[in-house]
């Protein structure tokens, strides 16, 4: 038998190593999925994580895809490192895709640069007051964030079609729910021509690169880690926990919020009720599989759009079940959070001893 | 008297520490047993063993002659071996009874079992009411629930390991006759402590362990707890400096500080009036969660009062931050060290960061220096003789002692003008308590104001220049030191406790 | 207004039967967190059940089958996550939103060719004639077994938890861990029990859903359902009887919302309803520890029940898009946990004192 | 060149199993590779979100499709964009008004079934309570519910709808619990404008232990037939039947004869069809619902007839006046005599 003995401090070699190995046991444990569904399993992984890669029109698209997942993820990380566990980022997506849209549809036809600018603001202030609600309830009567954020997506997505089905309508829209087109002021300028690489992608990534300065030179950055390390010694510090809710509430509010106007801004172009994606709930598992280290997040959100990207080649190529993919990011994430173990403990050969 | 238990080659390993090596010897029927040792010389893990908490890698134990391999809690138990344990062992959530039916193995009905605790506490002195909630009790109670559960269990072997906390010298005295009582019906006590005046009192032999081997055994009674403390460590232990008291002006004055605490399990404090001196150390006794916690919170910043309940330089703080306090010269180290005074899983660089950055200005408009802080943590390894790798060491890998000294040092390399410490030296052994006592004199002979919450008396005779006692929030009048008997102290520390508890609002006339 | 479209006899049958999963997967949640365990994966433990449930249903022809297959498979996917968790120590959260993930795109794998099937009928238990008797009839007997299942289980969890030593024993380890491994107790072998049994009764919630209530099976038809699941058992206060309480409330408001839409009623007077009952129910459940604070709670509740009444009366056209109305169970799910959790002594007392805290056997 | 077959590409919205609107579209899609064999080759996506269709849309195009039937309201705007992007390539968008010279836009008047519907309802109705549950506001959903009321009505002056939006196009559970709902307040038929079978399973339910004579709960079967779901409940259906259009316009493609159109087929032209009748109703209720059928598609009848007004009053088509395209494409208010307010 074995048994896990603590390690005396963290294996550096594990924490690059796990997710390699993570990555190599879910291609073999998806291969043998896909075998089960009378696919050749070398092929699917190949459809799934290299040609994507190798395709020009797939490569860009990963980048689109991953971006909203980043913006999302470096946010809900503060707060998943301080213990405040924000579930709710789909709803400030949403909330923010719909004041940003709103204030671009206000100034429709108005060609001012000023408007973008306005448009993220709304965003981001948007998705910061959506994500208030429950960290005020937090502070203020101690309800569960995880429960009153989660609640609130559903709440921001009726909204969404309540908006969209009346005040943002589309006026020669046949009265279909849905906003009409953005003036091309109000569409987030395209990085590389002929593809749908928009500004936000690069925003997503500095803003990336800004966290994790923030998280391991700023003082903010170090509140927020011995807040999630020690609750204790934080306060003793001089952290005030109300104030970390708000914060890292605050934070992931608004990034959200900035991530769905980029979505209704950039690929999308319009405000639809098909808008929200899920990005907000996948940004949790890549938050995690990012190690909530804002570089890491970065890797994470291009190896989950990539499965997405590759996931749907796959479909179209292959006729892979889209349920398919969805366990095969099931089991992804399983072997993530199970490896995780060995960077803070090893296996050893068990002792004659009762655990 | 016959051998009841007989331990031979006992060795257990952990990953880089040998806790046991080849420890043996025995323990007679009716006879109280001492284990010392000085932290981490293995103790805990021998009595472990004996539980059958942990299986040795080694060795050898035989109960009555009979081979004894316990592999569970749950056999030991069945063996007649019983264990009041160091840590962790009540829930506070749950009722008296319940806590107690869940150290027995068969099952009893509710009512029964309440009439079993009635009668087993009030034979042995120990009153408990059964349907009480474990976090609603003091400490001194909640030990008793430890020993009648034990009890319950009519064990052969009873082993106590390092009681929490001191209990007030009247409660130590009924624990004791209950120990006397329960030996002189034949029950062996294993017991392990560090206060070596109880143990000359108490036990008949005793065992010393140092770096997991045994290294002697002696009868206490024929031994100074000074010389026993040198059987410990190894070598002889220093002379602890003289007084050389300058009494100054004021500098924090506790007006009337009064805070209701938020945990139901919490204790309010009511009304406390204290005067901080430059050039003093302050003393303040109690059992444990008499409000101790609490006070230091309020002092420290973590928690808030009225501004002008906390005077400093006649300023008022009372609603200021730990950092702001930091900023006038406040300090404090709380008596948690893994959690509260430092986060277990960070460097000692970054736990440098934790206290030290508003004083030593270890950033720069929030981006921090932590080249400077790394040389900061240095200079308190190598001043406070903290034994560590580096100063990229987490906090958790440090032993009990050595985090102890970083914590201090911290702190007094900062020059606060005010310090407040709780339980500098709890848990701690011989050696690193008289470095960390020396430490905070030499910080009050500089012109510092030190106050020093511990429930060790001893150390607080040794330290202080004015006394007082805290007992269910409420502070005694402080006293100038060596004016107060140790029976006058004990009965402010027991009488008030539970006057102040049950008597309520009825005792709050002042 | 006319109120005489709603049948309040067949709204509260409705409710029952709508609350019934919630009954059974907040239950089952109760159990694990007591055990100090926080599993987020519910959802998915609840699609698994529905899919499962459907499939053995519609293969061996049996529900009860049926039933017993989804709590098997369930508990199976459950202990994915209790290996992971107590054996691995990852992070309960990222777990358990791992498992749910998990458990929808499996759902819906093996679901793929039970779509538009029609599963055998779970029968009501009690005869025809006695369901038909005015009032109680349709009231007590006219439900199918899972439904009475469902409440003798909340009954049975709450003797477990406070009559037997077993229950003890799990509330212990979800109090104290370390406690109760110095104790002697098998904390990880405990917590899987009750992440097992967790999971089992969250898999008969799905199942209810594929079985009864729909019934038919559908990619992704718990539709959030188990994270309701999960707010009840915080808004019972870790109490068996407040999970009947929290499900029939959430259970009553999604199918009022129905009715008032169909009714075509005005949503205004049913909010002052609404609002009038929330403040009964506060005013009963805290009976016993009024306090100013509490009563001026109670107070404003009641005015704003007026208020609403009144806007009603002077605004009868009034009405909502549907879109608002879906909105009402998640707000009022919300409502009710900030109303619950604002008493913080209560709370502290009940919540287990190790809920989602890591353990690792360090001796 | 002739030699290689066309390509022709689907992208669904749900899950082809859904016995609805997405399998209704892969019946199209198999009818056509029926029809011309070798000479088509056909590929599809199933459940593509609508927010996240251009790239599956793309990539279709990419992999060479020549012909591609995006099937869902929401792909509109994804679909003028990557056909802008690919000129060659033959775009058809059901349910959407946008159109380019490589776009056409296609959809069914269902409408007029809801007319045949509603004259059936109408008669069997014994509550006169009749339960519509729809999806959202929009002019498809309205018009559906206003024909129906209109016929329903016609046939029996005392018919009475209630209607539940449940703000979901799939969602068995909702919809299931709207259809209870519904039939608690006394409804006794049911007609639904969402895509799963859900109602149907439950009407189906209320018919299990009957005594002889007692009569269930009615519904309709939607977008698909919806037989097997409720043997006894089921009245009739609409039928998308999207085979025909989808030959015509491959045919078109092959021909080289294919050109940007609105086509909005209904029971003439076989894109909408009636189900089959239940065998309870009464044989003159079948034939005046089987005569308002024929005389529809033969343009004789047109479900919007004068005189209606709309639910305020106001005037909207006179005695004998008929509706014109553009009022029902855009059509957002009740017809008199409905109660409630369309939720906007
Ligand atoms: N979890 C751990 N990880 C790494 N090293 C550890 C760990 N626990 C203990 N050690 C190391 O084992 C040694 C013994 O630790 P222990 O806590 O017993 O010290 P000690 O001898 O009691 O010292 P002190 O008297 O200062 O408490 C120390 O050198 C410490 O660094
Ligand atoms: N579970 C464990 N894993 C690793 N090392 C351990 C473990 N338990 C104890 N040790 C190490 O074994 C040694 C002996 O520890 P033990 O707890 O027995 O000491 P002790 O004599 O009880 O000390 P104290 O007086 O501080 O209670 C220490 O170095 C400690 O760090
Ligand atoms: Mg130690
Ligand atoms: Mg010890």
């Amino acid at each position: 038998m074995l048994r896990l003995e603590p390690r005396r401090s963290p294996s550096q070699a594990m924490v690059w190593l796990t997710p390699i190995l993570a990555v190599l046991a879910t291609m073999i444990a998806g291969g043998g999925l896909f075998m089960a569904l009378g696919k050749d399993p070398v092929d699917a992984i190949y459809t799934i994580f290299v040609d994507p890669l190798l395709d020009p029109y797939s490569l860009p698209e990963i980048f689109v895809k991953a971006a909203p997942l980043i913006l999302i993820a470096i946010g809900l990380s503060y707060g998943f490192r301080a213990g405040i566990w924000n579930i709710g980022a789909e709803g400030q997506f949403i909330m923010g895709a719909i004041a940003g849209a709103a204030v671009g549809l206000a100034f429709y036809g108005t060609a001012g640069v000023w408007l973008l600018p306005l448009m993220a603001l709304a965003g981001i202030v948007a998705g910061y007051l959506w994500a208030m609600i429950p960290a005020l309830l937090r502070v203020k009567f101690g309800t569960n964030e995880i429960l009153v954020s989660l609640m609130l997506v559903y709440v921001a997505d009726q909204f969404l079609r309540a908006m969209v089905n009346g005040p943002l309508r589309n006026p020669q829209g046949f009265n279909f729910p849905e906003s009409r087109l953005f003036h091309d002021s109000a569409q987030l300028p395209i990085l590389f021509d002929g593809t749908r690489v928009h500004l936000g992608v690069a925003i997503a990534v500095i803003i990336a690169l800004i966290a994790a300065l923030i998280l391991s030179r700023h003082i903010i950055g170090y509140n927020v880690r011995l807040m999630g390390s020690a609750p204790r010694a934080a306060m003793f510090s001089g952290v005030k926990p109300p104030r970390m809710v708000i914060f890292c509430l605050g934070l992931s509010g608004a990034l959200a919020g900035l991530a769905g106007l980029f979505e209704a801004a950039g690929p999308m172009g319009q405000l639809t009720p098909t808008l929200p994606q899920g990005y907000g709930f996948t940004a949790i598992i890549v938050a995690f599989l990012g190690r909530l280290n804002p570089l890491g997040i970065i890797a994470a959100g291009f190896v989950m759009a990539l499965t997405y990207i590759g996931g749907e080649n796959a479909q179209l190529a292959l006729g892979l079940p889209k349920a398919a993919i969805s366990v095969f990011q099931g089991m992804l994430l399983f072997f993530l959070l199970g490896l995780d173990i060995f960077v803070r403990y090893r296996i050893a050969p068990k002792r004659r001893e009762v655990a | 008297m016959s051998v009841l238990l007989d331990l031979s080659g006992l060795t257990k390993a952990y990953p880089g520490v040998i806790a046991n090596d080849d420890v043996g010897f025995d323990i007679a029927a009716g006879e109280i047993h001492a284990l010392l040792g000085e932290n981490g010389a293995g103790k805990s893990t021998l009595v472990k063993m004996i539980y059958g908490l942990v299986r040795p890698d080694s060795g050898e134990m035989r109960l009555h002659g009979a081979y004894y391999a316990p592999g569970s809690p749950k056999d030991a138990r069945a063996a007649g071996v019983s264990m009041v344990f160091q840590h962790f062992s009540l829930f506070d959530a749950l009722s008296v009874r319940e806590n107690i039916a869940l150290g027995l193995d068969e099952a009893t009905k509710p009512r029964e079992l309440s009439q079993r605790i009635r009668d087993v506490s009030r034979e042995y002195g120990l009153p408990l009411d059964p349907d009480r909630l474990i976090g609603d009790l003091s400490v001194g109670e909640r030990q008793r629930v430890e020993i009648v559960r034990c009890l319950l269990q009519d064990p052969r072997l009873l082993i106590m390991d390092e009681p929490t906390s001191v209990l007030t010298p009247q409660e130590v005295e009924i624990l004791f006759n209950t120990l006397r009582l329960l030996a002189s019906r034949g029950v062996a006590i294993l017991y392990i402590s560090h206060k070596l005046d109880e143990i000359r009192v108490l036990c008949d032999r005793a065992t010393i362990l140092r770096g997991g081997k045994v290294v002697g055994t002696c009868i206490p009674r024929d031994e100074t707890p000074r010389s026993m403390a040198e059987m410990m460590i190894g070598e002889a232990l220093r002379e602890p400096k003289a007084k050389l008291s300058v009494p100054g002006r004021t500098l924090l004055r506790l007006n009337g500080l009064s805070m209701t605490s938020d945990d139901p399990f919490g204790v309010s404090l009511r009304d406390i009036h204290l005067e901080l001196h430059a050039g003093e150390v302050t003393g303040i006794a109690g059992v444990a969660g008499n409000g101790q916690d609490e006070l230091l919170s309020v002092l420290s910043g973590e928690a808030k009062v009225a501004p002008g309940m906390l005077m400093l330089d006649d300023a008022p703080i009372g609603d200021k931050g730990p950092n702001a306090r930091r900023a006038l010269g406040l300090q404090a180290a709380p008596e948690e060290r893994l959690g509260h005074a430092a986060a277990p899983e960070m460097t000692l660089t970054e736990n440098t960061m934790l206290t030290g950055r508003v004083r030593q200005r270890l950033d720069n408009s929030g981006f921090l220096k932590w080249e400077a802080t790394a040389n900061f943590a240095r200079a308190v390894i190598s001043q406070f003789d903290v034994r560590t790798p580096g100063v990229a060491t987490q906090a958790k890998a440090l032993s009990g002692g050595n985090l102890q000294k970083f914590v201090i040092g911290r702190e007094v390399l900062q020059k606060p003008r005010v310090l407040i410490v709780n339980q500098p030296t709890w848990g701690v052994d011989a050696a690193a308590a008289a470095a960390i006592r020396d430490a905070l004199r030499a910080l009050a002979e500089g012109g510092a104001a030190v106050l020093v919450i511990s429930q060790d008396l001893d150390e607080l005779m040794e330290m202080s220049d004015q006394f007082a006692v805290i007992a269910g929030g409420r502070l005694s009048a402080p006293r100038a030191a060596g004016t107060i008997s140790i029976e006058e102290i004990g009965r402010l520390m027991g009488g008030d406790t539970s006057t102040a508890r049950e008597g309520g609002t009825a005792h709050a006339a002042t | 207004m006319d109120f005489s479209a709603l049948d309040p006899l067949a709204l509260i049958v409705s409710l029952i039967i709508a609350a019934t999963p919630l009954v059974l997967a907040a239950t089952g949640e109760l159990v694990v967190e007591k055990s100090g365990v926080l599993n987020l994966g519910v959802e998915g433990m609840m699609i698994m059940g529905a899919v499962i449930g459907f499939i053995v249903s519609v293969e061996i022809g049996n529900p009860v089958l049926g039933f017993a297959g989804a709590a098997l498979a369930s508990a199976a996917l459950a202990l994915i996550f209790g290996f992971l968790t107590q054996v691995l120590l990852s992070n309960q959260v990222a777990t358990g939103l791992a498992l749910t993930l998990f458990g929808l795109g499996l759902a819906a794998l093996l679901g793929q060719s039970y779509t538009g099937i029609r599963p055998p009928s779970t029968g009501d238990v009690f005869p025809e004639a006695l369901s038909t008797v005015p009032v109680i009839g349709p009231l007590l007997f006219s439900y199918d077994w899972v439904v009475y299942f469902a409440l003798i289980m909340v009954g049975a969890v709450w003797w477990f938890l406070n009559k037997t030593r077993g229950g003890l024993i799990l509330r212990a380890v979800g109090e104290g861990h370390d406690a109760a491994h110095a104790l002697g107790y098998r904390v990880v072998a405990i917590r899987m029990a009750a992440i097992a049994f967790g999971g089992a009764l969250a898999g008969m919630g799905g199942a209810y859903l594929s079985l009864v209530r729909v019934p038919q099976w559908s990619e992704g038809m718990t539709a959030g359902i188990g994270w309701i699941a999960l707010a009840i058992v915080v808004f019972a206060s870790w109490k068996p009887g407040r999970v009947i309480l929290g499900a029939w409330l959430f259970g009553g408001v999604t199918i009022l919302q129905l009715n008032i839409q169909a009714a075509n009623l005005n949503i205004l007077g049913i909010l002052a309803l609404a609002l009038a009952g929330v403040a009964v129910v506060m005013l009963l459940v805290q009976i016993r520890s009024l306090t100013r604070h509490k009563v001026i709670q109670i107070v404003m509740v009641f005015s704003f029940a007026l208020l609403a009444l009144v806007l009603a009366l002077s605004w009868p056209d009034f009405r909502l898009d549907s879109a608002y109305l879906s909105m009402t169970p998640y707000l009022t799910t919300i409502i009710v946990l900030v109303a619950l959790s604002g008493d913080k002594t209560r709370r502290a007392l009940n919540a287990p004192a190790s809920l989602g805290r890591v353990f690792h056997a360090s001796a | 060149d002739g030699h290689d077959p066309l390509s022709v590409g689907f992208i669904y919205v749900g899950p082809v199993g859904d016995y609805g609107w997405s399998y209704q579209h892969d019946q199209g899609r198999l009818a056509v590779e029926e029809h011309f064999g070798d000479a088509v080759e056909t590929s599809f996506v199933e459940s593509v979100p609508e927010g996240d269709s251009e790239r599956v849309i793309r990539r279709m195009a990419q992999e060479g499709a020549d012909l591609i039937f995006t099937t869902s309201f929401g792909y509109m705007t994804p679909t003028n964009r990557v056909a802008a992007q690919f000129p060659d390539t033959y775009f058809e968008h059901a349910t959407g008004y946008q159109r380019a010279d490589n776009v056409s836009t296609y959809s069914g008047r269902f409408y007029e079934g809801r007319t045949v519907q509603g004259i059936l309802a109408g008669h069997m109705t014994e509550s006169n309570i009749i339960g519509y549950i729809a999806s959202f506001p929009i002019p498809e959903v309205i018009r559906g519910i206003n024909a129906a009321y209109l016929a329903a009505k016609e046939v029996n002056p005392d018919v009475e709808f209630r209607i539940v939006w449940v703000s979901t196009w799939f969602d068995p559970g909702k919809e299931a619990d709207a259809a209870n709902t519904l039939i608690e307040q006394g409804a006794d038929v049911i007609m639904q404008h969402t895509d799963s079978t859900a109602p149907m399973t439950i009407a189906e339910a209320t018919w299990e232990g009957l005594a002889e004579g007692e009569t269930g709960v009615y519904a309709f079967g939607q977008a698909s037939d919806m037989m097997e779901f409720g043997p006894t409940a089921r009245l009739s259906s609409i039928i998308d039947d999207w085979a025909p259009y989808y030959i015509e316009r491959v045919q078109a493609a092959l021909d080289g004869t294919w050109e940007s159109e609105d086509a909005w087929h209904g029971l003439d032209e076989g894109m909408t069809s009636i189900g089959a009748f239940n065998a309870n109703i009464p044989a003159d209720v079948r034939k005046e619902a089987m005569d308002a059928a024929i005389q529809i598609s033969g343009g004789t009848r047109h479900s919007f007839t004068g005189p209606i007004n709309w639910q305020n009053g106001e005037v909207w088509l006179e005695e004998g006046e008929t509706a014109d395209d553009g009022t029902l494409l855009g059509m957002n208010r009740y017809v008199e005599g409905i109660e409630g307010t369309v939720p906007n």
